[in-house]
């Protein structure tokens, strides 16, 4: 499905170390030992990256950039060596390419500010899909209120995927940008960004990716995809709340006008006439979640200590696993059977309430996330008020899908 | 009628025999069967009660004297969760259903689902019916 | 100076048992003892600040908002009660008048976006002062260029004050808003930020109030001072960084367009129409720094316990000392001399660049911020290119003082 | 000229003598007070390195063969840490500049000041230094 970096395959993949590594994994909800299914909503947290946080702020916190003092220079470092460590993550040619946000939405946002500001006016496109999470929807309703271009919209197919040919169809030369997700958090469904990416660029489009969904899931080498914006979320990716990188090409990053305004992103500021920071400065206003970026590095070395191999081998065997058993529960109905997917199941049991299974199985100790996953042009799609998703990660075992399953079963004998 | 006092004292009576989660949410999933249809043109925006990751409606009819609740849902729990407050309240004058303390909720467990910040909407439910009482007390008195 | 909670008064103010709860004032810099002394520019965090993180990913960890299973819930009560202890802290009227922000910059950006698409257009006036962080500076131009409106500056007296006459001259017709700091983070100035708000009102103007320096050192009550929107950072008043406060007055956020679009912040989404959330929610895109939001609990906890009065008299009584000792250095020069002022001295030694003194300072254990602080126009007012800038916290001890004292003849001595 | 590698050498046994930062410290600004002093011409913006919290200014001439740096700074430190660079990479050939390896900021404690996040802007001195030195290569070959 994906290419891995063949580097860093470790020799067999201990899933109890892993789960080890997780303290909540060890708590109980209701009594019942957590069986944790909301990870498209957010992943929990290894060891590490608590105690990065707790190190920081008892032995190295003060605040950075210019400061001469030993703790905002050890702050500093800490912070850009976060940098340095996601664009090699994410392979991107220079660390000026890399903006730190306070999550995927800030990212967006920050890009749709300044690219409409610089770039869309009246009679000017821009494409979105109709699978889109809100936040790749409503930053761009609320510019285009403000700057009068039009958006575009891919339909979503029968099985929750996107046709190229219907994308294709949309592009024309007015066109500017395509803001599109690498996989949809309520469907699962990775979606065709490399051919996306190279239809828009034959036709001069900008692409953004938004890759909340994608980056823990699969390895993202931006200069091969050759995408020109790229967002995440931290919290997503077994990193802290509040914390998120904007990738951008570093000519496109240097002429777009800044967001926000304050400290950090200015080189010199009078009420006469302000000049902006360098990359990747410019971007980033304000004292920044230093010690959630400070952590969010911890998160980055236990990806490379799982590798993506490992990663995406267990994302699909856990998830051919979930499909098979979860169809053997009759009434049961997947909504997003894509062919290319990740860790996410949404279904409906019958024709029982999202709302209704999730509780019961809440009392069983597992968690799922139940309603319309801020997709409702999904839902409207589909004709559906919501689905129950149960959504995987790198600590999912079978013996949790069992327990989905079997709380399925409970669910729909107690409910009908 | 019964007082607002006996009928929450019978619900706590008759959860006190269910020892597992499961049986009390098959109660509450009873309750919200025995609950009389909602006529279909009361199932509207205008009807619904927001907060609740469910769909919940509520009419109130008020005779002059009492307030007669009507509700319906498309979720089972959430159904049965409004099914409990009709009973408790339903056909009651606005004042007793405005002053009442509805202390049945904790003592069958549902105490925390009474937080604003919960998805079952049990807080906004009963803000609503208390707002009808409010509102048909206003009628009565002018 | 300015009026405490009197419901707060602890009996007796034990230093040794504040710092205790500061795990980094144990640590040493450059193998001594470290003389933290860079408070305007963050504070540090007391252990149940660290805690909590810890606790709340180790126990409790999911995202929020409308999530049924159990630690989505717990997640969203804790999220909401520190909004709860916020309304309280600053005195709001309702908690819907409280926004979570990454910080004062966002606050004040949010502000400015919103308030200027809103309100602004050209011929209308804002007045700012001299002594601005450049985060209340730069968004205003950036926003200017945008909207064509023009930004008026109170002018700033050699003691480091404004003048309200200067402030009511400056008052026309024209001005829709007030932007003003409560406090000077390079001056440590308290601004009459009461007539300020005053004559803002009886002109009919706005006024937003940059609270990051006053938070954590005089009481605040936006009630009693009556002011439209202020503005704070987590990460100044020894809370986590990456969080924020923003307090609106209810009507003037409900006339306010959203600024940021993403989840948690609508009501219905679809490519047709899109409606927005209530407040607070409405300003709140995307997944929040939920554990940081979740620890800010903690730091509103332990301002409680030490409470303002201790507070506001330790801070004088450093204030006076540290005023004292530093003057009776030859060469010593104050900048900000202002009869109201908080624990923040800025200074130049003879003809010493402040760097230098910095490095000295830095390998004798003791941080101090050397620069312009984010306030060029300030150095531009007084024709420096920077300060040594030494500001203080609650566990700032006399004996730190005299350590900065100390250090200060010694890189006076190497210097020359 | 001696060369550059016992240059460093040299710096490196004068350092060894401290044992004090102090003492360091008071080398390093001791040096600064040796530097030749800058044309005022050269102490403008087109001159100044970026990336230090002090102002710095570098000049550099070329003989044909050899490049002679000429520095001031505005901070006692900072000037001490440029007239460290120019003892060492003045007066010698653009490739020889270029292809160095000043080891000499490990060996006497400045390593971790040459990490680009640092205040100090040695990194930004280092760089702009070889900046020149490629410059004046290309002139050379052309
Ligand atoms: C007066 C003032 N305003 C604004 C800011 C910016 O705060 P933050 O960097 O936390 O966004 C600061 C912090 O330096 C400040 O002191
Ligand atoms: C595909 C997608 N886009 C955007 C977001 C928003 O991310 P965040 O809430 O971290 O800003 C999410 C998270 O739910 C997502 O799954």
């Amino acid at each position: 499905m994906v290419n891995t970096n063949i580097n860093m395959v470790p020799t067999t993949f201990d899933i109890t170390a892993i789960r080890e590594q997780f303290p909540i994994l060890k708590t109980t909800i209701h009594g019942k030992p957590i069986v944790y299914l909301d990870n498209a909503a957010s992943t929990q947290k290894p060891l590490r990256v608590m105690e990065a946080t707790t190190k920081y702020y008892s032995e190295q916190y003060a605040n950075i950039h210019r400061g001469v003092h030993t703790l905002s220079q050890i702050g500093t470092e800490l912070y850009e060596n976060t940098r340095l460590h996601a664009q090699q993550f994410l392979h991107a040619r220079s660390e000026k390419e890399i903006i730190f946000t306070k999550g995927t939405t800030h990212g967006i946002n920050l890009i749709a500010y300044s690219y409409a500001y610089q770039y869309l006016k009246s009679g000017d496109e821009i494409i979105l899909s109709e699978m889109e999470h809100h936040s790749n929807i409503v930053p761009w309703q609320i510019l285009q209120a403000r700057h009068g271009f039009d958006i575009k919209v891919i339909p979503l197919q029968d099985n929750g995927t996107i046709e190229i040919e219907d994308f294709a169809s949309l592009l024309t030369e007015k066109t500017k940008l395509v803001s599109i997700s690498y996989i949809s958090n309520a469907l699962g469904t990775v979606n065709p960004i490399r051919e996306i990416i190279q239809l828009a660029h034959e036709n001069g489009t900008h692409v953004l990716v938004d890759a909340a969904q994608a980056v823990h899931h699969i390895p993202i080498d931006v200069q091969a995809l050759d995408v020109d914006f790229l967002v995440c979320s931290g919290h997503k990716m077994y990193g802290p709340t509040g914390t998120g990188i904007l990738y951008g090409k570093e000519s496109l990053l240097e002429a777009l006008p800044p967001f926000e305004g304050g400290g950090d992103m200015i080189k010199q500021v009078s009420f006469k006439k302000t000049t902006f920071n360098d990359l990747p400065f410019k971007f980033e206003a304000g004292t920044p979640n230093i010690a959630g970026i400070v952590a969010l590095d911890e998160a980055f070395k236990f990806l490379d200590a799982v590798g993506f191999e490992q990663l995406v081998q267990h994302d699909q065997e856990i998830l051919s696993y979930a499909t098979e058993k979860l169809l053997s529960i009759d009434g049961m109905r997947i909504i997003g059977t894509a062919p290319e997917k990740v860790g996410v199941v949404s279904f409906l049991l019958g024709n029982l309430h999202p709302y209704d299974v999730g509780v019961i199985l809440d009392n069983l100790g597992i968690a799922i996330r139940t309603g319309h996953h801020c997709t409702q042009p999904i839902m409207d799609r589909f004709g559906i008020p919501g689905t129950c998703r149960a959504s995987f990660g790198i600590y999912t075992t079978k013996e949790e899908i069992d327990s989905l399953y079997n709380g399925l079963l409970r669910a729909k004998k107690m409910l009908s | 009628m019964e007082t607002i006092d006996k009928i929450q004292q019978d619900i706590i009576e008759d959860f006190s025999m269910y020892e597992d989660w499961a049986d009390k949410y098959e109660y509450i999933i009873e309750m919200g069967k025995t609950l009389a249809p909602l006529e279909e043109k009361y199932k509207t925006e205008d009807y619904r009660i927001h907060g609740c990751q469910s769909q919940v409606w509520l009419h109130a009819d008020f005779d002059g004297k009492n307030i007669h609740f009507h509700a319906d849902s498309d979720a089972f729990i959430t159904k049965g969760l409004i099914a409990l407050l009709v009973k408790v309240l339903s056909g009651h004058a606005p004042k007793a259903i405005i002053d009442i303390d509805l202390y049945f909720l904790s003592e069958i467990g549902l105490k925390e689902h009474l937080s604003p910040t919960r998805a079952n909407g049990l807080a906004s439910m009963v803000k609503q019916m208390k707002t009808y009482a409010l509102a048909y007390q206003t009628k009565q008195v002018s």
